[in-house]
């Protein structure tokens, strides 16, 4: 499959390797459209299991993008990651797995990476109206949005 | 139209600001009659008795009929992901037991084993037995939870307390062996921390008998009652396919029918060792799930009794670094928790802290396939699929 | 004074036939303040029951077994802060308890405990009563609009459209039994006798038909009665909102239903007026189909020896309950701390078996068995309804109304027309 | 007291009963007409209907009272409740209440009032002081033998003005049968 696909975008698939008995490959961010299709298409990844994303703050590119894929009829699991630098947006795999909904708005309320063709991309476990992506190395465990907290719970700190 | 619906009934101020009395074309919209219905926005929660916790639905309605529904989650977020980063691997431990806490072994189960992948070490044969034993009790203690306030949303009281009768049998068997009976904390790292106390398997034996006649009363209670039947089948339909898209896991998608448990499929632990069967449904409505799971059970007792019968003596913890430094890289393992599939992808950075720790929680998938299991039905229909759906919103707000 | 009163009791009419305003206040006062009470015991009996449905206790803190709870919790709701919602409609959200309790209340008029034991005996007495129960429809649909509130009006909604569809197949099945009061046929098992007569819609002329055709409506044209009969029972269950057709305060959908933004004193009122409903329409059912205040075999069994054995039911009754109270006393901790209880446990068996013994004074006796046998049986039907809600699940509504409009209906129907045709034709 | 007991109806305070009545209903009539809210109105039709309700029991007919009970009162008037309320009562509060028809509602009210000074003078004649009392026992079985045995095709007519309006209300109400 990985040679296949290799034969397919060349340099695109930038290491394909197995760690601990998993499998994972990272990519291109520019073929990642493209390859999420063929995966679930003809390589039966049906299962969107998770994405998630990874911040190294000292990267360039400061985030990986990982989804987490598994094969009804292979058995088998495979890691797709991209590396992105802040700012930069991620094409939405929603209209490939449904279940990408909700697991892209987390990675956006956590991170602040911006999924491209998102039906409605909003956080979701923060309220609607926070400020700062709480994932992000840069956010300290006891930090918190004190304009936010004052202004709709009426106190000075949740702490 | 502003946004006020027809179910507004008292207007805060009738008259017109210029206190000047309109007639009806005047007002505008004259197309418009007054049997035009309007859709009335209804807020189901945060704080509702059948939201189990503090989960709020918005339920778009046409009389009674769901249009849409927009869930609303986060109310109990307390950033355990970014707890994870400030805290050593052993420190991580207790936090997970809280995400699912009516499940907390097999959180626990499922984060143990997988910083023993990153570690590359395995528990010994004795602790996974036991491992297994009070996973599957507590899948037992799980689902007869979910039973009893799904029985209770659909309006049946009494399976409600049958159940919890006797799942305070399982919580005394936790109680003894590890002193906390909800959030147990019972594994650790490498292993067990406690050796099983004296009469354990004597316990669990006791328990094994006693359990499976009660089973049957509340299927006794259930099973055929007709307006169980009339309120649980063709409700809250979900096509094999839209399982899969959705990802929905655990007992959810096999009452669409796909034979698909990880304890078969990925074995873990000691479940290779064990034979039992997978239930699956055939239609995906809410009476597959509620067969499904009432299934689960026994085979959970199955498993239970196999694994009294062959657990071995040995070591119960095996060489674990005092100070855990796993080597840097990433790994993902997941379990079949009570809820569907329950994964951990941690990554290590070589520190004593894992660098990030993604939880996958099964009932914050399972709940996004809210929206297309009720659409069009009633809202009688939403509680039953909430309860069904087996949802624990500490897991999904995490 | 004295004389003026046993010749009341010597007299065979209803103060309310009487035309004698003395004797029908004195009525009204006895039996409303016998039904308060007799909401109240079942409180306790539902909670108590309810409870031992599902392995638990129930109330035990209150008095001896909980037995002082009921009047607690009055206490409580009475002294509860009274919450009228900032943009409720303050007149119509006063005025709805009062409404659903005065429509309940209003039905015992003519609710017939003994053949003189009634406040009065309208002649259109049935039809009073099913169009004073349509009433607290409005009570229901009011308060739920009054609160201003989307739960509550939902809830009113739903239980009106539940009220008024569950009253048409009530309506039916009320209309055989009053046609069986007009047909003397003997059925096909030949049950009964054939009398002549015309038919009646006083509550006491039914029962008197019954005893007069020798047989309960219940068991009348074999299984006609009986199919009406069950006909009725779903209907009042459903008339009365309670499980499994308590769709309006479906609490796990509707919170509460219509009465979700009421608290203290008003809420009570709206539980004082469900309460009195069940136990209305159980007494109606009594009255239709399970011959009123009359025995057991009140035409079989015959002769002075029965009427004793029969006669002795009721200080029986209260004797076992003492007994009851009594194991209870033997059973209690014996600890200090439980001593009040185990005497007041004791004084409240002293107290039945007292009353029991009264009862087999023989006059008493012979004046309390008709109150003692219709009580009875509508007890029966209580059971019924907390058997009812400790099993079963609650309906959708879309199915409340199929079983209402194409099950129960249509049946309802075709059992007054057979009805019909088997009285003319037998 | 003593003479209390005794068979037969005893007309108990008549006069004050039937002016109470009348009372009631001519001030919740009025009531229906000046009330703002349509609830409100609704409220007091009901009022009126049931204090009407009595007064037929005051004419010993105790079955058209039932019938008022269940029918108007309990039945059609929950109808009403149930439209009023779920319309759009914001926008029927900004509207004008009264239509101004002066001329048509002077007509009217002059009509009315002639027909009711005519019916005063010449009523005596009309009608005798004191109509035969009909026995409060019989008149069930009386109204049941006329309306199926004189009555009888204008009954089976009004039933079937019933069917069609049933069957228009379904046609009108789905949209796809």
């Amino acid at each position: 499959m990985i040679a296949k696909l290799k034969g397919q975008y060349g340099s695109g698939i930038c290491e394909a390797n197995t760690y601990l008995g998993q499998n994972y490959m990272v990519v291109d961010p520019s073929i990642v459209s493209d390859l999420l299709q063929i995966l679930r298409n003809r390589e039966q990844f049906d299962y969107c299991v998770d994405i998630t994303a990874v911040h190294y703050p000292e990267r360039e590119k400061q985030f990986d993008v990982l989804w987490i894929l598994y094969s009804f009829s292979k058995n088998e699991r495979i890691r797709v990651k991209i590396m992105i630098a802040d700012g930069e947006s991620v094409p939405s795999a929603v209209s490939v797995w449904a279940t990408a909904n909700w697991l892209e708005r987390e990675v956006y309320d956590m991170f602040g990476i911006r999924f491209d063709g998102h039906p409605d991309l909003k956080r979701i476990l923060l309220p609607d109206g926070w400020k700062g992506y709480p994932l992000r190395k840069d956010y300290g465990i006891i930090q918190q949005d004190q304009e936010w907290v004052k202004a709709n719970l009426g106190i000075e700190s949740g702490q | 139209m502003t946004d006020r619906t027809m179910f507004d009934l008292k207007p805060t101020d009738p008259k017109p600001a210029d206190d000047k009395y309109l007639s009806h074309l005047e007002l505008g919209e004259p197309d418009k009659t007054f049997l035009d219905t309007n859709e009335l926005v209804i807020n189901m929660g945060p704080q509702h008795p059948a939201t189990h916790g503090v989960l709020r639905v918005i339920l778009k309605l046409d009389g009674e009929k769901v249009l849409g529904t927009e869930c609303v989650i986060g109310y109990l977020h307390r950033g355990v992901e970014k707890i994870a980063e400030n805290r050593t691997y052993t420190m991580f431990n207790p936090y997970v037991d809280r995400m699912d806490y009516v499940a907390a072994v097999s959180n626990g189960l499922g984060y143990c084993e997988a910083v023993e992948k990153l570690l590359n070490i395995e528990a010994p044969p004795r602790a996974k037995y036991i491992r297994v034993i009070l996973t599957e009790l507590n899948r037992l203690a799980s689902h007869q939870l979910w039973l009893g306030t799904h029985a209770l949303d659909i309006g049946a009281m009494t399976p409600l307390f049958y159940t919890f009768r006797d799942r305070e049998e399982i919580l005394k068997i936790f109680e003894k062996y590890c002193g906390a009976r909800l959030t147990t904390h019972a594994f650790r790292i490498g292993g067990c921390q406690y050796e099983t106390y004296e009469g354990f398997e004597r316990d669990v034996v006791k328990f094994l008998d006693f359990v499976p006649p009660k089973i049957d009363e509340y299927e006794e209670l259930l099973t055929t009652n007709r307006i169980w039947l009339e309120r649980t089948k063709n409700v809250g339909v979900i096509s094999r396919a839209d399982a899969i898209a959705l990802g929905v896991t655990g007992p959810v998608l096999r009452a669409s029918g796909v034979k698909w448990d990880l304890r078969k499929a990925q074995p873990y632990a000691a479940y290779s060792d064990f034979d039992f069967e997978v239930p699956i449904g055939a239609n995906g409505d809410t009476y597959d799930r509620y067969t499904v799971r009432m299934e689960e059970m026994r085979q959970s007792l199955r498993i239970i009794r196999q694994a009294v019968e062959k657990i071995p003596e040995g070591p119960i913890m095996a060489k674990v670094p005092k100070v855990m430094k796993p080597p840097v890289g990433e790994i993902y393992h997941s379990i079949e928790a009570p809820k569907g599939e329950l994964g951990y992808f941690i990554v290590s950075d070589g520190s004593t802290q894992p660098y990030r720790v993604r939880i996958r929680p099964p009932s914050f998938v399972n709940l996004q396939a809210l929206d297309i299991m009720v659409r069009g039905a009633l809202v009688a229909d939403v509680i039953a699929v909430i309860g069904t759906l087996d949802i624990v919103l500490g897991e999904v707000d995490r | 004074m004295l004389d003026y009163i046993t010749s009341y009791l010597s007299s065979n009419t209803t103060p309310g036939q009487a035309g004698n305003v003395f004797w029908a206040l004195v009525y009204i006062m006895i039996v409303f303040g016998g039904i308060s009470v007799a909401v109240m015991a079942m409180n306790w009996l539902e909670r108590k029951a309810l409870a031992h449905f599902q392995i638990r206790l129930g109330p035990m803190r209150v008095g001896p077994h909980g037995l002082l709870q009921p009047i607690a919790d009055a206490i409580k709701l009475m002294t509860k802060e009274d919450i009228i919602p900032a943009e409720a409609d303050k007149f119509v959200f006063w005025i709805a308890p009062l409404i659903i309790l005065c429509a309940s209340f209003a039905i015992y008029i003519v609710v017939p405990f003994g053949p003189t034991h009634a406040i009065t005996d309208l002649n259109i007495g049935i039809l009073f009563m099913l169009g004073v129960s349509s009433l607290s429809v409005l009570g229901v649909v009011m308060a739920g609009w009054a609160s201003n509130s989307h739960y509550p009006l939902i809830g009113a909604l739903r239980s009106s459209a539940q009220m008024v569809s569950y009253e048409v197949a009530m309506g039916l099945a009320v209309v055989s039994a009053i046609v069986m009061t007009s047909l003397h046929g003997l059925g096909p098992y030949g049950v009964g006798v054939g009398t002549s007569g015309t038919g009646t819609l006083s509550m006491i002329g039914i029962v008197q038909a019954q005893q007069e055709q020798h047989v309960w409506f219940l068991f009348k044209f074999f299984p006609l009665g009986f199919i009406a009969f069950g006909i009725f029972a779903i209907a009042m269950v459903a008339e009365t909102n309670r499980a499994p057709f308590d769709l309006p305060e479906a609490e796990s959908e509707l919170t509460a239903g219509f009465h979700t933004e009421y608290s203290g004193l008003r809420w009570s009122l709206f539980m004082l007026g469900e309460y009195a409903a069940m136990i209305a329409v159980s007494s109606i059912a009594v009255t239709l189909w399970l011959g009123g205040w009359y025995r057991p075999f009140p035409n079989t069994l015959t002769g002075d020896t029965w009427d004793l054995v029969f006669s002795l039911f009721p200080g029986l009754t209260f004797l076992a309950l003492a007994a009851i109270a009594f194991v209870g006393v033997r059973r209690m901790p014996k600890h200090p701390y439980f001593r009040v209880q185990t005497i007041g446990l004791a004084g409240f068996g002293a107290v039945l078996g007292l009353i029991g013994l009264i009862l087999f004074v023989p006059p008493v006796r012979d004046r309390i068995q008709d109150i003692y046998w219709f009580i009875a049986k509508v007890a029966g039907f209580m059971y019924l309804y907390i058997w009812y809600r400790a099993t079963f699940p609650r309906y959708r509504f879309d199915q409340l109304m199929k079983v209402g409009w194409k099950v129960l209906l249509p049946i309802g129907i075709g059992v007054l027309i057979l009805t019909a045709i088997l009285g003319v034709v037998l | 007291m003593e003479q209390a007991i005794q068979p037969g109806m005893q007309p108990v305070a008549t006069t004050f009963f039937f002016y109470l009545l009348s009372g009631l209903t001519l001030l919740s009539g009025v009531f229906v007409i000046t009330r703002k809210n349509p609830v409100h109105s609704a409220l007091a039709l009901i009022f009126g209907l049931l204090a009407q309700a009595g007064l037929y029991l005051m004419l010993y007919a105790p079955f058209v009272a039932g019938v008022q009970i269940i029918l108007y009162a309990g039945g059609i008037m929950v109808l009403f409740l149930f439209v009023i309320m779920l319309v759009n009562l914001e926008r029927s509060q900004r509207e004008e209440r009264f239509n101004k028809q002066w001329v048509v509602g002077l007509v009217a009210a002059v009509a009315l009032g002639v027909l009711f000074v005519v019916v005063y003078v010449k009523g005596k004649a009309l009608f005798p002081y004191r109509i035969a009392q009909p026995l409060e026992n019989s008149n069930t079985q009386q109204i049941g033998v006329m309306l199926y045995g004189q009555y009888m095709f204008a009954f089976e007519i009004a039933s079937l003005l019933l069917l069609v309006a049933i069957i228009g209300a379904v046609v009108m109400a789905k949209k796809r049968i």
